[in-house]
């Protein structure tokens, strides 16, 4: 059962009724923020502190040794939501000394900013972590088809990230000593 | 003022009285029939002024100002009326008023 | 013809006024009649200022222009008259004959009264005799002099103009109290719109606080 | 014509093309302090960025001035006059293009009768600085002011579109509701002025200006006319808490939705020079014109540093005022309609005519108790 309770509001008293006193605090409260610290940050002089785990551009990484991590599984490009990374994979020549194990890597990589909705979902799945969301995030262009990341932006947004397990190289030791699957 | 007399101002008196009589014979439009009298009322005020400087007598003058408190009044009345009647017959034209025809 | 400034002027004013007035009843769009009834009546202020009338003038604008066009443009707008159309939108033979005729009497009835009072020839006499006028607010006998000065206007309307005066306020009070009555809502639509629901403006606590 | 005319007729120009550019350019300096002031109020810091390349170099003075947005107002002009134009297909053209120019003009025009100060010559002969010493001042600056309307409906009518045609309805409802009251309360201080005993003066401004020279000023004798006044000239000039014919939350934009670039710029700019006639016309009638302070004579000498003081306080008594515009903008909400009118039929207008009745009494009484 509810039950419903009526409240009485109290009759309003002749100063009340004029509004005078309320629109004098209100004005007083707005005189008084006229000296208060402004909040207001000058964008292009300062720069907002980023947080750790911010999402900005999405780029593609090499490894210590300057090599391309990429290995254009497509996985990224299966999980993108808005469907912004399109990647056309290509073999690596066999003989390629330094990236001997890995069969294949991106011929070409594009990201389309116009599309990305900076999710994440790419840095998520990486299996080689090659993509990472970096902290920038102002990118502006005059046309379309500047806002289209290909693989040399991407690399050069990127650049090197360090990176404790060296995988292919363990990947090579293991071949080395037998243990291949 | 040099050569203009108060027969001039007659004149202008006149034709304005003339343009706005024309006006509530030939309109239709209720509201344009409401303001050729204001018209009229105004060429009456042109001649009352007229006549009060010539004659250096301020009676002229302060009838204009209640030829003007009539005129204020006539309008709210009139179109109020006017508003009534669009409520009742959705139209301000005179044609429409044919009530009293049959 | 040597024209003086103030000559010049009178032409361009009675231009104005008899030209707007002409706009009027020709227009068929009521907002485009109403703005030429703008344009008249600041002209016809404009030759009140010529005879030096300047509260006349200031009071013909304000009165006129600024409170009675405001109120017909708003009846325009809130009854959303369109440009005339339809039948009779073209004036009839018979219509224009009647209105000429009509002009004509009007017109035959001011020259007779011209003719006739003897104002015409008072007038032309004098064509180019107006009087000097004061700034002073003076008085002979029932015969308040003319002057510029606005104290004149309340020493005519207080002294001789006071019956009058009472009478013309009246005359407000009783149109006010007949346009608040044609207006408002007669009580069956009350009951109507009291039965459909509270109506937001009269029963909501919020608006009592306004 | 001869010479004489013709020089005083060039004359007069010139003052009046000097004049409108002085009230346009303070117009325009308005709607940057309205800017600065807004942000201020809300935290922020608000236009800072704009200025002109050799005034940037100079070191201190050209940040301190960047920061206070001084260039903003030019560069806000010239944005409105290289804007495209834009002319919705659906208006009635010629009202479209005509309703701007009736909007500014009215709000142009009230300034030839305010003074703004006076010269006093060396043989002490007074002359106040007006464009037209009109004995009918206050009833001039009504009149036309009225006139203002017409833009704002006119607008509305035009633009053949629902929410400003709302705007432009509501707008000449409220004009004519609040005109009433703004007569009624200013009718107090001309009796008071014109009273017996005191000195003759007409409807002029000039006079009502120097009725408060080494006396208290007309705001501390008729506090309540002044109130009302102050509110009557809020719902005149469309400020917030009476914006109604704009009212940006519910009407989109009022009677100027449908206009842009520079036709929408006059009708800003109109709007602003509405605001600072009007905080001149009160400053004129209560806050003692040019004058120093209640009660205390000019400092200033006579002559020209004495006559550009005078215009200088004067000029601050109405910033003052400006300010307090803006003030109360960004403090108070917008009315609902129906409280508009309400307020101003069923408040305001008994109100003015309680206050006019006691000064007929108070007037008449001080009038007999000095006769007898």
């Amino acid at each position: 059962m509810i039950k419903t309770v009526v409240m009485e509001r109290k009759p309003l008293s002749l100063s009340e009724r004029t509004y005078l006193p309320q629109i004098a605090s209100g004005l007083k409260t707005t005189f008084s923020n006229l000296f208060k610290k402004k909040v207001t940050l000058q964008y292009p002089e300062q720069r907002p502190a980023i947080p750790r785990g911010y999402r900005g551009v999405p780029t593609l990484v090499k490894d210590p040794n300057g090599r391309e991590k990429c290995v254009s599984c497509q996985l990224c490009e299966f999980v993108c939501p808005p469907k912004a990374i399109r990647i056309t994979p290509g073999h690596v020549p066999e003989d390629d000394e330094e990236r001997s194990h890995v069969e294949k890597a991106p011929e070409e990589f594009e990201i389309n900013m116009l599309r990305c909705i900076y999710c994440g979902y790419c840095e998520e799945v990486c299996p080689e972590e090659a993509i990472f969301l970096q902290e920038n995030y102002s990118l502006s262009g005059y046309s379309r088809e500047e806002m289209i990341n290909n693989k040399e932006e991407l690399y050069e947004l990127g650049g090197t990230l360090p990176d404790k397990h060296f995988k292919w190289d363990k990947k090579k030791a293991d071949e080395e000593s037998g243990n291949a699957h | 003022m040099d050569t203009i007399g108060v027969q001039d101002f007659l004149i202008v008196s006149v034709l304005l009285f003339s343009v706005g009589f024309l006006g509530v014979v030939l309109r239709r439009n209720l509201l344009l029939v409401l303001m050729s009298l204001e018209l009229m009322l105004n060429a009456v005020n042109v001649a009352l002024v007229a006549f009060s400087r010539h004659s250096a007598n301020m009676d002229g003058s302060l009838f204009v100002f209640f030829i003007m408190t009539v005129a204020a009044a006539e309008v709210s009345v009139g179109l109020a009326l006017l508003v009534a009647l669009y409520k009742k017959r959705q139209s301000v034209f005179s044609e429409h008023l044919t009530m009293l025809k049959n | 013809m040597n024209l003086s400034l103030v000559d010049f002027l009178f032409y361009v004013f009675s231009a104005i006024s008899v030209g707007g007035g002409l706009a009027v009843i020709l227009s068929r769009n009521p907002v485009t009649a109403a703005m030429f009834m703008i344009l008249s009546l600041v002209g016809v202020a404009s030759l009140f200022v010529l005879l030096e009338a300047f509260f006349l003038a200031v009071l013909q604008v304000l009165v006129y222009a600024g409170a009675v066009m405001v109120l017909f443009l708003f009846i325009i707008m809130l009854m959303d008259v369109g440009p005339d159309s339809g039948k009779g939108a073209k004036l009839s033979k018979k219509r224009i004959l009647s209105g000429f005729i009509a002009l004509l009497g009007v017109g035959l009835l001011t020259v007779l009264t011209l003719e006739y009072s003897g104002v015409a020839t008072v007038a032309t006499d004098s064509a180019d005799h107006w009087q000097d006028v004061t700034e002073e607010t003076s008085a002979a006998g029932a015969n308040i002099v003319f002057s510029k000065s606005v104290k004149s206007f309340g020493y005519g309307l207080f002294t001789k103009y006071m019956l009058p005066l009472q009478v013309a306020g009246f005359l407000l009070l009783a149109a006010m109290v007949g346009v608040i009555v044609l207006s408002k809502k007669t009580d069956d639509v009350d009951a109507h719109n009291k039965a459909d629901g509270p109506s937001p403006g009269t029963t909501n606590p919020q608006s009592e606080e306004a | 014509m001869d010479i004489e005319l013709i020089q005083m007729l060039a004359l007069k120009v010139t003052y009046a093309v000097v004049m409108v550019s002085v009230v346009m350019s303070i117009a325009g300096y308005t709607v940057l302090a309205e800017r600065k002031v807004c942000a201020w109020m809300q935290g922020r810091v608000g236009p800072n960025r704009t200025v002109l390349p050799f005034v940037s170099a100079i070191p201190i003075i050209g940040p301190f001035l960047r920061n206070l947005g001084i260039f903003q107002p030019l560069a806000d002009g010239l944005k409105f006059l290289f804007k495209e134009e834009i002319v919705p297909g659906h208006v009635n053209k010629f009202y479209y293009y005509l309703s701007p120019i009736v909007a500014l003009v009215p709000a142009l025009t009230t300034m030839t009768v305010l003074p703004f100060g006076e010269f006093t010559n060396a043989e002490g002969h007074t002359t106040p600085l007006v464009l037209a010493n009109v004995d009918l001042g206050i009833l001039f600056v009504f009149a036309i002011s009225s006139l203002g309307v017409y833009g704002i409906v006119l607008a509305g009518w035009s633009s053949n579109s629902k929410y400003p045609f709302l705007g432009g309805i509501r707008s000449s409802a409220q004009m004519i509701s609040y005109e009433l009251a703004m007569g009624l309360s200013v009718l107090p201080v001309f009796l008071w002025v014109n009273a017996p005993g005191m000195t003759e003066s007409g409807l002029s401004l000039v006079s009502i200006v120097n009725s408060q020279e080494n006396a208290p000023w007309l705001v501390l004798i008729q506090p309540f006319s002044a109130f009302l006044f102050l509110i009557a000239l809020f719902a005149e000039t469309n400020r917030l808490p009476f914006d109604m014919p704009e009212s940006e939350t519910d009407l989109v934009g009022g009677f100027h939705t449908e206009y842009g670039s520079f036709k929408f710029g006059i009708f800003f700019v109109a709007e602003y020079a509405h605001v600072v006639i009007g905080s001149a016309i009160f400053t004129t009638l209560f806050l003692g014109g040019w004058h120093f302070l209640p009660w205390v004579a000019d400092p200033w000498a006579p002559g020209l540093i004495g006559s550009l003081l005078g215009v200088g306080w004067f000029l601050a008594k109405t910033f003052c005022l400006i300010f307090f515009f803006i003030w109360v903008r960004w403090t108070l909400p917008r009315f609902r309609y129906d409280q508009v009118m309400k307020l101003g039929w069923a408040k305001l207008l008994p109100l003015a005519l309680v206050n006019l009745i006691f000064y007929v009494i108070l007037v008449t009484y001080l009038d007999q108790a000095a006769a007898s």
